[in-house]
């Protein structure tokens, strides 16, 4: 049950990496765009680039999130861990 | 490729330099060399500028240094200087390179291998100074002080008249010049009987004829001609001047001219003697002058009465443009063309050089040249053609000769006992064919000062022979070049930017002038100015040789020269406004540029401002210089029947007696005609066509003298304009290659029945097709890490054929063949 | 603000070379050896491009002197990732070498091929050390340089104008090119100010620059060699 | 559950390389780690002595990394446009396909993604593409959009992994925390299955566009610069096209390597190949094809500049490698794929190896002439590429190897939940769809019939 | 190919490669802050500020004319150190530096890197700034300078040219 709980947080950690990395996306680009505006270099293209980029990111951290969150519904359910006779396919273990 | 403790520490102390770097916004990867960073810690870093002369060539150019913090960082041109006024070569701005040349020698250094073998160690002076003493007392005790031999390099500057000094003081003839750019007087000597080296004002000609002189890049001083090339095209609508090159190569002094017209080497004189023709068809010459002036123009009789022919009819029969046409390779309608421009001109100037001078028939072709300039005049009063007159220097002290330098100085010198050569005076390139054969007497010492003709001899082989012979050779050089490398000692001197001299006329210049060279640097290594050894060992010797040379060291010297000029107040210090004009002005009343009331104060304006001038030359008078036999321009020579004369010590010759004199001269031409300019064909080895191309040598302004190969960025830029950097090229007209299945960047070897080489090639349309051209200044084996080994030297496989009129190498008639190598250049 | 500009009278120019040494100097160049060079990697901020037209005998030689062009409208800026390369104020083209990441797209993009990289670490002889230019960096290795219209000469000019108390004059600041020049060949000043040889120069009808279809508009014009 | 467990007997086959692995195995690593290795000591050597190690110089001043990044970027195309597109377009023989493609995109990509590193002068400047980086150059249109890639073709792998992680994590494979872990509490309920089937549908139209602009935006690299062979406007569809070419050739040869290795030929049948390398077929006469427009827009309009960089490519230095450009990339892969009797599995893994080397060459063709022939009258320089460039790429290839085997040591390499579904609904749901397309009912029964008949 | 010459490469280089490598990293670590730096003579601003009465440009004569301040060596010492003026230890250390007419190996506390114009004279003369805005008040120390008063960085000095509107064109230093 413990592995399970540091499991779990794993998890969480993991879904959380991909939005601190897609914000760390977004930052990076604003950050440009701060920094194109300041000296008055290509803010055009900046800006052009980050509405392109920034959504694009944003939604796969989304479904990614969203799957994740989906999944973790149903995570206990069928759980045969307890008569030790396997997940869905409870039936592979006799194979095996 | 051993990591070395050494680069094992670089590579700690850029990180530990990183570490410390990391604070002020610098990278930590990679920072500025420590040297650098070093030198900007601490010092107030002020800017300061010094005058002074490059040293590299005998150009003479002043140029400007700045030093930061008293280190010289770089060189400028001197814009008061007049000879180039502000321009520099590449090869003078990268003169910084040789003062901190890595190969310099730091300190006197003796052999301790075989010759030639490059081992040595260091002593100090004091014991190489007691060792060369006493090698010359030595001679002088055995009453042999002409078993003293001097080779030199550049003369225009008082130093070196300081060896001559102490050669007469000592008692020895044997001072050769190795000067590569020094110009050939002997036409000048058998057409008006002086030798003086002429000057040329290009101020108010309308055209000039360039034969084979490649001033732009070899000079003497290329800038000064790279100014006057560019001036000529730019003065103004109707007022430029025209320029006619003619050379096998479309060199830049060619690519700069209005007109280039290829004549196959070694054929100048047949072009010059048709534009003769045309000219003199035309009447389009100064037959004021002609009349006056000339001897030999039209047929004569000799006292004995019997017809002898002239210039005109010999010219006019033989030398018609469809015929030169044919000798030449240049078209008869080009040759009326230029030759109509010439004689239409009002003032018009003929020039010679490189491949007309250095062929086998380069005396003749010199000679018609001559003509032509005095077909227009040019050595009456125009001022087109002058002698400059030296700076008026004080004369030192008359030389004091003791019975042991007398003794010596009556004995002729090495070039004396040459008879196959008409004017040997200046055939230093035949000096190894009497010093191997111990004549007239074996030399015991050596002395060597700037001259490398184990470099840029023909015969360097020979040379090298020599060197072997003789039982002790000092050299003054500060870097150990292919000579110096045969030397028992060397005493190395200062770099230029080390020392103070004065370099005065440089050749072509028509003013007379002389520039300051001044230390902008005290020495960084423990060498000795040439000139302070010299004194210092005239000292040693005494007597005589210490009474004639009396200086405590060089600058005093100088200054001694100098006080004449301070005190004839003659010309003017070079000043900001150099406008001649207004330079008049002030004359006119007397005036000076500049204050100053004692010599010091002259001395100091002087250097601070580079030089002196005289811009105002009295014209020459060619009339009371000419020395002829007629006491005229001698469009036939009797100078050289004199000379037949004197050689066969009788007053009278007969025609068998002449003819075999002739012969032995390599002169082809019998009776008149061998009296009169005229062509020669080049005598080539080898016409069976096993060799079948003309292999001809060219300079560049990145390495004029080939000494300059020492410094990287020369090497760097060697090839600037072909790109090739670090490395020597053969220049094939593409049709040529194309013949011989050679494509642009193949390696190829050139083969001489001397020797071969390897190179890469490059088709080039400005070549003339039969011929192939190899840049002179590489293929060193000594002279520092830069030099050695980098790149090919075309003298090594030239035939060793000489001008027998003037002993001047030929450089025209070697033919090689050029093959293909096996392996392409990485591009 | 001024724009600077040059202008290299080729009618003047015999193609002697000195402009290129004179810039390999002034800026601590580096040279590159023997074995580099054959790979092609020598740096020359200035060249000098010779070109031969027609075939034997009725050839003719060109030469070129090519600095930068420091383009108004530089086709190397836009590519630039991190801005170690942009075109200032005075029309400068600049590489700032501590900014450069050395991803040569800059040298890809220019049309000229102006722009040089340091593939190695530049080496001086230990004894050259102490005598590079101090006003100008060395390079490390790794990063694109180029020609920088010895822009560290105007810094020191304008400081030195500031103290004089001036506005800066024609001629206070130039390039070490354009000053060693020995024909005078070469031109330089504010090609916006009327007063300037430049400006009156490049309205010649012999003036001309390279390759203006491209739109790269050149800051440095060429004034055609006269027949 | 019969049928289930019917099953699982059938895919056993797809699970052992996790479990067993033979010494081959390991010999190939090692093999593999050495080359590794010596790309890593010759790129330290690099970071050490500078880019002057590699064989570029004045004006080839870009090579053998800027042609492997080209070139590995284009390989990535594979996988997650191919699977995306069969997947969108219900194609059923993608199943056993679609996961090698995407394993193919995530590593190439993450490898394709470090070469312009390679390429600095001055890595350890990297992050000022971060903090002072500017957007207008495509360099970094380039990081962005390869970073969107990466993460959405990541992402794209891994959702539809899920099922057979969580296969591997109840049958207890080592290391367990790892599927658990990565099973993300799969349990295989409706619910969610259809969160599942939702992601991945949404993932699958998205990728396409992202993975589209990847190429085009790495054609931009060049196209934006105004240098002869380079500014063409053709050089985004171009690339695309080369990309998606250079994939399939990839991904039939990985399937051919895998197929060999795992025994996997009940899975990849014949007829995988031969749709595949139907689809190699169509995309090599498309490559010609713009092939063609975009040498005849140069070649016609015969401007100097351009023209010499085409004459450089057809008859200069750089011509054998154009035309074996053209015989790999379209001679030997149309003549072996339109025999019926070559289009075999060697035939076929004949051209797709032709077909990659062929792709290489065109960015090779690409980068270096256009740099080898400046505007000005500058010597034409010659590229050749140094030791250090050859150990890096084949470095580069290895960590592909590596990687692959690696990944299939660790999960299944054909997805058995989308073979497992296709044996359960597949044959319904094309029967449907089937009915869907027909012109309506010529007689329901017939159809029913038919399938009837065939079953 | 070049593979001869450029890949004769021996182990004990790769060892080097390695170090090197490692050192980068503890380089980039590392805080840069110029820090205690040791200098040859303990030179007390103090005495010579406070307490002697001199004024910056006495000894660092070249901050208004010249872009480097210098560091004052020997040959300013000499103009008041000319014999013993004081029973100090390191009054002794540098007489006998001037005696030997060696330079004192001072340590540079504040430098720039070479890619930077920075001009003294341009902040001290034409911007009238006080040498304290940089450097602190050196007066007061009586020990030698060991480390940076403001830390000398390009934020730094792109900070203080945006507040005294000055330009923060990279061609305004770097070159």
């Amino acid at each position: 049950m413990k592995n399970d709980k540091i499991i779990f947080w794993l998890q969480i950690a993991s879904v959380s990496w991909i939005w601190i990395f897609v914000l760390g996306v977004a930052i990076w680009i604003l950050n440009l765009i701060r920094v194109a505006h300041k000296i008055n270099d290509a803010l055009n293209a900046s800006v052009g680039i980050s509405i392109v980029a920034i959504p694009v990111f944003f939604t796969l951290a989304a479904i990614l999130t969203y799957v994740f969150v989906g999944l973790q519904k149903d995570k206990h359910q069928g759980d045969v861990r307890t008569n030790q006779t396997g997940g869905i396919d409870s039936s592979w273990r006799g194979i095996k | 490729m051993e990591i070395s403790r050494r680069e094992f520490l670089k590579y700690l102390g850029i990180t530990t330099a990183g570490v410390s770097l990391t604070g002020l916004g610098c990278d930590s990867m990679w920072s500025v060399p420590d040297e650098v960073f070093e030198k900007i810690g601490g010092a107030p870093r002020i800017e300061t500028w010094e005058t002074s002369v490059c040293g590299l060539c005998s150009g003479g150019c002043g140029i400007k240094v700045r030093l930061i913090d008293d280190i010289p960082v770089r060189i400028l041109g001197n814009p008061l200087h007049a000879v180039n006024r502000g321009g520099v070569c590449p090869m003078a701005e990268a003169g910084i390179e040789a003062l901190y040349n890595p190969d310099r020698i730091r300190q006197p250094l003796q052999r301790i291998g075989e010759r030639g073998e490059d081992k040595w160690q260091e002593i100090s002076w004091d014991e190489a100074m007691q060792t060369v003493v006493s090698r010359l007392q030595g001679l002088r005790e055995k009453n042999a002080a002409h078993k003293l031999a001097f080779f030199t390099g550049q003369d225009n500057n008082l130093s070196s008249r300081l060896n001559e000094r102490f050669m007469q003081a000592f008692g020895s003839p044997n001072l050769f010049v190795f000067d590569q750019s020094k110009p050939s007087t002997v036409a000048t000597y058998l057409t008006q009987g002086h030798k003086s080296a002429l000057a040329y004002n290009f101020k108010d000609i309308e055209m000039l004829i360039n034969f084979g002189a490649d001033f732009l890049d070899e000079g003497p001083s290329p800038i000064r001609f790279n100014q006057l090339y560019s001036e000529f095209r730019n003065r103004g609508e109707g007022r430029n001047v025209k320029v006619v090159h003619v050379d096998s190569r479309l060199s830049r002094t060619a690519s700069n001219s209005n007109q280039w017209l290829p004549a196959k080497p070694g054929t100048m004189a047949a072009l010059a003697l048709g534009i003769a023709n045309v000219v003199i068809k035309d009447g389009n010459y100064d037959k004021r002058y002609i009349k006056t002036h000339s001897f030999g123009f039209d047929d004569w009789r000799d006292p004995s009465g019997n017809s002898r022919i002239g210039f005109k009819a010999l010219v006019e029969d033989n030398y018609y443009p469809e015929k030169v046409a044919k000798i030449t390779g240049v078209p008869a309608r080009r040759i009326v063309e230029v030759a109509r421009e010439f004689g239409a001109a009002k003032s018009a100037l003929v020039l010679a050089g490189g491949q007309a001078i250095n062929s086998s028939n380069g005396v003749y072709t010199l000679w018609a040249i001559e003509c032509l300039n005095a077909l227009k005049g040019n050595y009456a009063d125009n001022g087109v053609i002058s002698v400059p007159k030296a700076p008026p220097f004080r004369e030192p002290p008359k030389i004091n000769v003791d019975r042991v330098a007398a003794n010596g100085l009556k004995r002729p010198d090495l070039l004396q006992s040459i008879s196959d050569i008409c004017f040997a005076d200046d055939a230093v390139a035949f000096l190894p064919k009497t010093m191997l054969e111990n004549q007239p007497y074996q030399i015991q010492v050596l002395f060597l000062a700037n001259a490398n003709p184990v470099f840029n001899a023909v015969n360097q082989s020979d040379f090298a022979a020599v060197l072997e012979e003789i039982p002790f050779i000092v050299s003054f050089s500060s870097s150990l070049d292919e000579t110096s490398v045969y030397a028992d000692l060397v005493l190395p001197d200062h770099v230029y930017l080390e020392k103070h001299d004065v370099a005065y006329s440089v050749p072509m210049v028509d003013f007379s002038h002389f520039g300051m060279q001044q230390p902008v640097v005290a020495p960084l290594y423990n060498t000795r100015h040439t000139g302070d050894v010299i004194l210092q060992i005239a000292q040693s010797l005494g007597g005589t040789v210490a009474s004639s040379l009396p200086w405590a060291d060089t600058k005093t010297y100088l200054d001694d020269h100098l006080r004449g000029v301070y005190e004839t107040g003659a010309g003017t210090i070079f000043s900001e406004r150099m406008d001649e004009d207004w330079l008049k002005f002030l004359k006119e009343r007397g005036w000076q540029v500049f204050e100053y009331s004692t010599f010091d104060e002259f001395r100091q304006v002087l250097l601070d401002k580079g030089g002196w001038w005289n811009p105002f030359p009295d014209p020459t008078d060619f009339r009371r210089l000419v020395k002829t036999p007629s006491k005229k321009y001698e469009f036939y020579s009797q100078v050289f029947e004199e000379e037949i004369k004197r050689h066969l010590q009788t007053t009278k010759v007969s025609k068998d007696e002449e003819n075999a004199v002739l012969q032995k001269w390599k002169v082809e031409a019998r009776g008149d005609l061998a009296f009169l300019p005229h062509y020669e064909a080049q005598k080539l080895r080898d016409n069976e066509g096993r060799f079948p191309l003309q292999l001809l040598p060219f300079k560049l302004i990145t390495n004029i003298t080939g000494e300059g190969s020492n410094l990287p960025m020369l090497q760097e830029l060697f090839g600037l304009l072909t790109r090739n950097y670090w490395q020597s090229w053969v220049e094939i007209n593409p049709e040529t290659a194309h013949d011989h299945k050679i494509s642009e960047g193949d390696m190829v070897r050139i083969i001489s029945p001397k020797g071969s080489l390897e190179v890469v090639a490059r088709l080039i349309p400005g070549i003339m097709p039969g011929v192939v051209y190899v840049p002179f200044g590489l293929g060193h084996k000594a002279n520092g890490r830069y030099a050695k080994g980098i790149g090919v030297n075309p003298y090594e496989i030239f035939l060793e054929e000489f001008d027998h009129l003037s002993g001047m190498s030929s450089l025209t008639s070697t033919k090689v063949i050029v093959e293909k190598g096996n392996r392409k250049e990485m591009a | 603000m001024a724009k600077w500009g040059m202008v290299i009278d080729l009618n003047k120019c015999t193609g002697c070379g000195e402009c290129v040494t004179a810039c390999k100097v002034e800026l601590n160049v580096p040279v590159v050896g023997p074995e580099e060079s054959a790979k092609g990697r020598t740096l020359l901020c200035m060249d000098i491009l010779s070109t031969y037209e027609g075939e034997f005998p009725d050839v003719k030689m060109r030469t070129l002197p090519r600095p930068c062009f420091h383009c108004e409208h530089p086709p190397c800026i836009k590519v630039c990732p991190v801005r170690a390369t942009y075109i200032n104020d005075e029309g400068i083209v600049a590489q700032i070498y501590p900014q450069c990441i050395g991803c040569r797209y800059c040298q890809v993009a220019c049309p000229y091929t102006v722009k040089y990289f340091n593939w190695t670490k530049p080496e001086w002889p230990e004894e050259r050390g102490a005598a590079l230019n101090p006003d100008v960096s060395v390079r490390p290795e790794g990063v694109v340089e180029k020609c920088t219209f010895c822009v560290h000469r105007l810094q020191k000019a304008k400081e030195q104008v500031a103290v004089e108390g001036r506005e800066l004059r024609e001629g206070d600041y130039v390039p070490a090119c354009v000053e060693s020049c020995p024909t005078k060949a070469m031109y330089f000043g504010d090609l916006d100010n009327p007063k300037h040889m430049v400006s009156q120069l490049k309205k010649s009808h012999r003036a001309f620059r390279l390759m203006e279809d491209l739109g790269t508009e050149p800051k440095v014009y060429y004034l055609s060699e006269v027949e | 559950m019969s049928e289930r467990q019917h099953s699982t007997f059938e895919d056993e086959q797809l699970i052992r390389p996790i479990e067993q692995t033979g010494p081959g195995f390991y010999l190939m690593v090692a093999v593999l780690v050495g080359v590794i290795a010596f790309a890593g000591y010759t790129y330290i050597r690099q970071i050490l002595f500078g880019l002057g190690v590699t064989g570029l110089a004045q004006p080839v001043s870009w090579g053998f990394y800027i042609i492997n990044f080209v070139f590995f970027i284009g390989i990535s195309h594979a996988g997650t446009l191919i699977s995306a597109i069969l997947r969108l377009s219900k194609a059923e023989w993608r199943r056993p396909i679609t996961r090698m493609a995407e394993v193919i995109t995530a590593i190439v990509l993450a490898i394709g993604g470090l070469h312009p590193i390679l390429d600095l002068g001055r890595p350890d400047r990297m992050l000022h593409l971060f903090t002072e980086g500017r957007l207008q150059s495509p360099l970094l249109w380039d990081v962005t959009s390869i970073t969107a890639y990466f993460a959405a073709s990541t992402v794209y792998l891994y959702l539809p992994m899920i099922p057979d992680i969580a296969i591997l994590r109840d049958r207890g494979t080592r290391p367990r925390w790892l599927y658990e872990f990565l099973a993300w509490g799969w349990r295989g309920t409706e619910h969610q299955k259809k969160v599942l089937e939702r992601a991945i549908n949404i993932l699958m139209v998205m990728v396409i566009p992202i993975a589209i602009s990847v190429h085009t935006v790495i054609s931009f690299i060049f196209s934006m610069t105004i240098q002869p062979g380079w500014h063409s406007t053709i050089f985004g569809p171009y690339f695309v096209v080369g990309a998606i070419f250079s994939g399939i050739a990839a991904l039939l040869i990985v399937m051919i390597a895998f197929r060999k290795a795992f025994d996997l030929g009940k899975y990849l049948k014949l007829i995988h190949f031969q749709y595949l390398s139907t689809l190699l077929l169509i995309m090599s006469f498309l490559w010609f094809y713009f092939t063609f427009a975009e040498y005849l827009t140069g070649f016609y309009g015969h401007e100097p500049n351009e023209m010499r960089v085409f004459l450089y490519k057809f008859t200069g230095d750089y011509a054998p490698w154009f035309w074996m450009m053209g015989i790999c990339n379209f001679l030997i892969p149309v003549v072996i794929l339109v025999n019926p009797k070559t289009k075999k599995i060697p035939g076929i893994l004949i051209a797709s190896i032709s077909v990659v080397i062929g792709m290489w060459l065109e960015r090779l063709i690409v980068v270096v002439p256009s740099l080898a022939n400046p505007r000005l009258p500058y010597p034409t320089g010659i590229y050749i590429p140094s030791l250090t460039e050859w150990s890096l790429f084949a470095g580069g290839v290895a960590v592909f190897v590596l990687a692959f085997m690696l990944f299939a040591k660790l999960f299944p390499l054909i997805s058995i939940w989308e073979i497992q579904e296709g044996r359960e609904k597949s044959v319904h749901a094309v029967a449907e769809r089937l009915k869907s397309y027909l012109p309506d009912p010529p007689s329901e029964q017939l159809l029913s019939e038919e399938l009837g008949n065939r079953r | 190919m070049q593979i001869g010459n450029t890949f004769m490469v021996k182990p004990n280089r790769v060892a080097a490669s390695v170090f090197f490598l490692l050192a980068i990293i503890i380089a980039g670590c590392a805080d840069g802050q110029n820090s205690d730096a040791v200098q040859p003579i303990v030179y007390s601003h103090y005495t010579h500020v406070e307490e002697g009465g001199a004024e910056c440009l006495d000894c660092h004569q070249y901050a208004e004319t010249q872009s480097a301040a210098s560091i004052p060596n020997i040959k300013v010492c000499i103009d008041c150190h000319d014999e013993a003026i004081s029973e100090s230890e390191d009054e002794a250390t540098l007489l006998m530096y001037i005696s030997e007419n060696k330079k004192i190996p001072w340590r540079q506390v504040y430098s720039v890197p070479d890619y930077v114009f920075f001009s003294h004279r341009r902040h001290v003369k034409l911007g009238q700034m006080e040498c304290a805005v940089c450097h602190g008040d050196v007066g007061s120390l009586a020990v030698p300078v060991a480390e940076q008063y403001e830390r000398i960085t390009m934020e730094w000095c792109m900070d203080c040219h945006e507040t005294s509107n000055v330009s923060n064109d990279c061609y305004a230093c770097h070159r």
